[in-house]
């Protein structure tokens, strides 16, 4: 397969020519530079999207934690979040591939919104297809996507959420496959997509890996993201996989527990690096929280961006070979890591993010001297779950935030 | 054709004794495997030369609403893989059964008795493996295998399981597969090539899409049997395909949609299923005459 | 004055060595770049506040107005929008002047906001006032500012808007004038908060006059910002002064009718630059939206950022001596700019800098061929305004958003 | 003391003449022009040397919530810089009055008249100019002007016009005041130095700050009449003032309670006013008494 044991092309016969055609592509632009491709790829997300995005040191966090912490502000990208480097690179990628058209599924709303936005800024029809559950608690997003222009198609199918909305889009596109291309949202589905969106996402830890040596002299110990699909994650995590001596931890969603409810098949976490078992699962072999039986399960997390059954085969192949750790913390360590980033450093960060930080405060003990943590988006778009979700527990990191008229 | 020029597998048989051959689709466990036993059987009755029982997947990606929807209730029903093979187990039907489902369902299956048993291995072994499906299906006497989401480049183990416990590896051709893809995609099936009418997802519609006539145009090189499936649901759709070359069509969302809404659901499949055979039956019959020459054919929409 | 017959000081007596303390520290820190402020100050900017921003050209717009249009991308700065520019820059400055404290005012929430995320990034206790009734319709805001650590104390007095949080925030720095800074928010106030803000915000200008050059080869013909108290504005606009082929053109929020509602004492609009008299607010000569006899009017537009009766004193002088011009675009013509720029670019933006957009146009063919707009900040923070607003009206740039459950 | 040494101004007299004076301070149009003429004939009835009477401008950026509320009414209720003189050209008070008000109602007064005016002209002046305000206070009568938002490096203008029309112009002296900008600020002092007790807004307190004694003490070297607000509420509070060395107290946002709050604000104003002087005295005698030596002087806290 793609990587080690995993990867490959599990998908419709319909699809394959066009899985293929875009290998092709994926070869000669990507790889190859053709037609200039990366270089306008590289410019646009320079003038549009704001790259390349700082490494920071986080001087009250470095200094609670005893350690120099360095994070990557993938939070100021366009949009909010590390989610452009992709859409915009494969929008383009459809550009030149003579496409007339874009898809893409969306959960809590990031990637669509981020794709949307790349339609709207190359001037491509774009639909976007979110679960229907997603659709009303996530209006903002909707909203943001229909204003640049994005139809958003409500998928009715099963709870609603990101897992039906893919299944949606693969319908859509083997329905319209020679002149639409999928825009896929992380690291996953049937190969060249993991290849392809981790070479757009890899910008991160490139800019990361100069930017410490620049500031901090040397390479770090430690490099922690969150881990969902992990676009983000391997995007951070790329170019430092030759560099043997910095630790690689991808930071899962525990949830409320890594324990599983076989009897309704339903995963209150999203833990997949650490507890998933091997599998298929929209495209690829990977690993998956799955039954017995094979039947995906419903995950969960306090953060809509990580909830996801699935998870890059890249991912589950460094995991596999000890390359990359995998651990997890749950959606209150999460949610004490989002309060305290936004009181101690003047920044919100997305939940996802959010559990980065959420490992460093229960790990940093066991990490180098010198880290690097990716916050991979901003947190305006949490504002609404966290008061929920902080209002149901009494977190020690949190501000009481009444100041409103009864 | 089959594989090594060897003798016909039951199912390429059964195509071919029964030209045109009407293919049936129905979810196992929708509304629960009880049921589907003997909606099996009114199929069978109804002239069904093969029947494919679906195995219900949490994602099913190639899947039109209808179908989906079927694959809901029987999950929510409580189907899982063994369920499944004992109802095989306890099918007696003229018509040879195949299972569809998608990979995962067969990758899965027994790897925690595997991985439980390999627990006593130094180096247990996670790994998922097709073998105990296959066997299992073969002992339940299934006779062919459909896997939507696995293409021909992906399915050397499964095709090598399939060939040790004697079953057939259908695959889809679908209006994009083409050229050298194409050959030798027809160069591996087993049974019939199942041809995929449209792109898309499966689904009943009101017509045969142009797509149709291509795709047996093209395929007409090949001395493979083709049938055809992804929205055929009336009778004159059926007569329409075999007249345009098909060996068989495929009929699964009509089906399923007169499971969901008949009060009689046996009787409704098997009515169904005579209308199908004997749309294809009048196709095979006009092709005849057409190929005879332009005589008094009866055109479907004269019908 | 400060700047011609504009600016002064016209503050309580308490405040005066406050002020003439803040002058000393402009002099030596801002303008001497003493202990290395300034040079502190732009680190933090490029590192925390993600500056440089980028010049990009809109490929769009430039087509359908048949000029080369190019946009200074303020909305990527950390927090959403130009504001950060400053905040970090007065927080900064409060800090090595020994100051222990800071205050400051908000009417939406933008400067707020900026002012918490400053504050907590340099570990400094912060108290934003904001009026009762933008307290309770801009959540949000008060809650990114309760979670970067800030109190949020509401002004109950007047309309409990902009106006009455400096008026408020005027008193409690009256108190404590001994310890606290008050980082107010635009280039108004006494001397020599005009400059000094404006000094902050220069960055704006000098980044895009370098930018435009090597992008364009040349100076631009017209550089067009939108203008409220005037931050963004003079930002954009400082470095290009004595470029005097340069047209500079601020574009005031036109609200529902340039016509002044004297019996009530309301002005349906912000323009005060188009349309003001000279007085004194908030501690300086300046132009203002006022009654004959001297009282500050209510002002209006759909942009809560631009609601100020006042402006930058400046602006006035700059106006008055017709280096700038005032134009001004209403309500309807702002949310136009708005929809078409989020569908055409894929960029969201601020209502305030829609009105900017908004004036391109309908003034497009008066502009020269090569023109440079501010795009101040990022409209997320006005969705909700936006969907209220456009309900009400029948736009042509406006998407239909109606993909809910009823 | 006086410009130029030149004779005291009916300020300055009334201050020197009935030491320990009483300044109060009402807004005008609170709660209407009719009443504010009734009021303010009571507190010269109690007692007041001084009265200020508030112009009410929409911005009071020096004021606490007492004397906001009050000006929020006085708006409410019609309140004109024209009204307002109309007022003052009825009042016949013993006490000299001062207005109080923002610097930019003292700009705008006339200057839409000098700019019709002005329109027959080729170059108009729209700027703001403060004469015709000084000019119209003057004419009504009035003998001084406070300008809480009108530092004395910004006061040339409103000095120069309040020179040429006979009327004081008094500076606040706050806390924050020292060293040189102090001395500027007493030299150009006339009338009185309005001497601020504490940091912060204007409104009623429970107790004398200890920043008025240290005020006190740093002016106590010029010779100038001090008169003591922000914060002043009660004859204990006037006492402790003066006896501090205040030559008077100035008492406002209590005085705006009692209007907001009685029966018959007239007569609680007169009562109040006469409580505030006689406390004011009370503090000259045991200032007199304590400068002869630590006898039995009465303190406040044993009344």
């Amino acid at each position: 397969a793609t990587f080690g044991d995993y990867g490959g092309q599990y998908v419709p016969e319909a699809l394959m020519p066009a899985v293929q055609e875009l290998e092709d592509a994926y070869e000669r632009y990507v790889l190859e530079n053709e037609d200039g491709f990366m270089d306008e790829f590289r410019e646009r997300m320079r003038d549009f999207g704001g790259r390349p995005t700082p490494l920071q040191r986080a001087d009250r966090l470095s200094e609670r934690y005893g350690r120099e912490i360095y994070l990557k502000r993938e939070d100021l990208v366009h949009g909010g979040a590390h989610k452009l480097n992709n859409a915009l690179g494969q929008v383009l990628l459809a550009k030149y591939m003579g496409k007339e058209r874009i898809v893409a599924e969306t959960g809590a709303g990031q990637h669509g919104t981020a794709t949307a936005m790349a339609a709207a800024h190359l001037d491509m029809p774009c639909e976007i297809y979110m679960g229907r559950t997603d659709v009303n608690r996530q209006r903002p997003n909707v909203y943001r996507m229909r204003m640049n222009g994005a139809e958003v198609n409500p998928v009715e199918a099963g709870s609603g959420t990101l897992k039906e909305a893919i299944n949606e889009t693969m319908r859509d596109w083997a329905t319209t496959v020679e002149t639409t291309h999928y825009v896929i949202g992380s690291i996953v589905g049937p190969h060249p997509f993991p290849k392809l969106v981790r070479d757009f996402q890899a910008v991160i830890g490139r800019e990361a890996r100069a930017q410490i040596q620049e500031q901090a002299g040397r390479l770090p110990d430690s490099v922690v993201a969150c881990a969902g699909g992990g676009s983000n994650t391997m995007g951070t995590f790329h170019k430092f996989v030759p560099d043997e001596d910095v630790d690689l931890i991808a930071v899962e969603a525990g949830g409320s527990s890594l324990e599983i409810d076989a009897e309704n098949a339903v995963a209150p976490n999203s833990a997949t690096l650490s507890t998933g078992t091997d599998g298929v699962l929209h495209g690829a072999m990977t690993k998956l929280l799955q039954s017995e039986e094979g039947q995906i399960m419903e995950s969960h997390s306090v953060s809509a961006g990580l909830d996801y059954a699935g998870v890059g085969p890249e991912l589950s192949h460094l995991v596999e070979t000890g390359r990359v750790t995998p651990v997890s913390v749950g959606d209150e360590a999460a949610l004490n890591g989002f309060h305290r980033l936004s009181n101690l450093e003047g920044i919100i960060p997305a939940l996802e993010s959010s559990h980065a930080l959420g490992f460093l405060e229960e790990a940093h003990e066991e990490l180098g001297d010198l880290v690097v943590v990716n916050v991979s988006g901003r947190g305006d778009k949490d504002l609404e779950t966290v008061l929920e979700e902080t209002e149901k527990r009494d977190l020690e990191a949190a501000p009481d935030v009444e100041v409103f008229d009864s | 054709m089959s594989q090594e020029g060897t003798t016909d597998s039951d199912i390429e048989a059964a195509i071919r004794e029964n030209h045109p051959a009407l293919i049936t689709y129905i979810t196992a466990g929708d509304p629960s495997l009880e049921e589907t036993k003997e909606y099996v059987e009114a199929l069978d009755r109804g002239g069904s030369d093969l029947i494919e029982l679906g195995l219900p997947f949490s994602e099913p990606i190639a899947e039109g609403p209808t179908i989906q929807a079927a694959i809901n209730r029987a999950l929510d029903a409580g189907t899982t893989p063994e369920g499944f093979f004992d109802l095989v187990d306890d099918l007696e039907t003229e018509a040879p059964l195949l299972v569809m489902t998608y990979y995962n369902m067969i990758l899965q299956y027994g790897s925690s008795e595997a991985s439980r048993a390999s627990e006593s291995d130094a180096e247990p072994s996670n790994k998922p493996d097709v073998r105990p499906f296959v066997e299992r299906g073969a002992e339940a006497g299934l006779s062919g295998i459909i896997v939507p989401d696995l293409p021909a480049e992906e399915a050397d183990p499964l095709r090598e399981a399939c060939d040790d416990y004697g079953l057939d590896l259908v695959f889809i051709v679908a209006p994009t597969t083409e050229g050298e893809r194409l050959d030798r995609i027809m160069s591996q099936v087993s049974g019939f090539a199942y041809v995929q009418a449209r792109l898309g997802t499966t689904g009943a519609r009101a017509d045969v899409s142009g797509a149709t006539h291509d795709s047996l145009a093209r395929l007409s090189e090949y001395d493979v049997p083709k049938a055809v499936g992804f929205g055929v649901s009336e009778g004159d759709h059926a007569a329409e395909i075999i007249e345009a070359g098909a060996d068989g069509v495929i009929v699964g969302s009509a089906l399923i949609d007169l499971i969901a809404s008949s009060d009689d659901p046996a009787a409704a499949l098997e009515a169904k299923a005579e209308e199908l055979k004997r749309g294809a039956i009048r196709g095979a019959d006009d092709n005849a005459v057409e190929s005879v020459g332009e005589t008094a054919a009866t055109s479907p929409s004269e019908r």
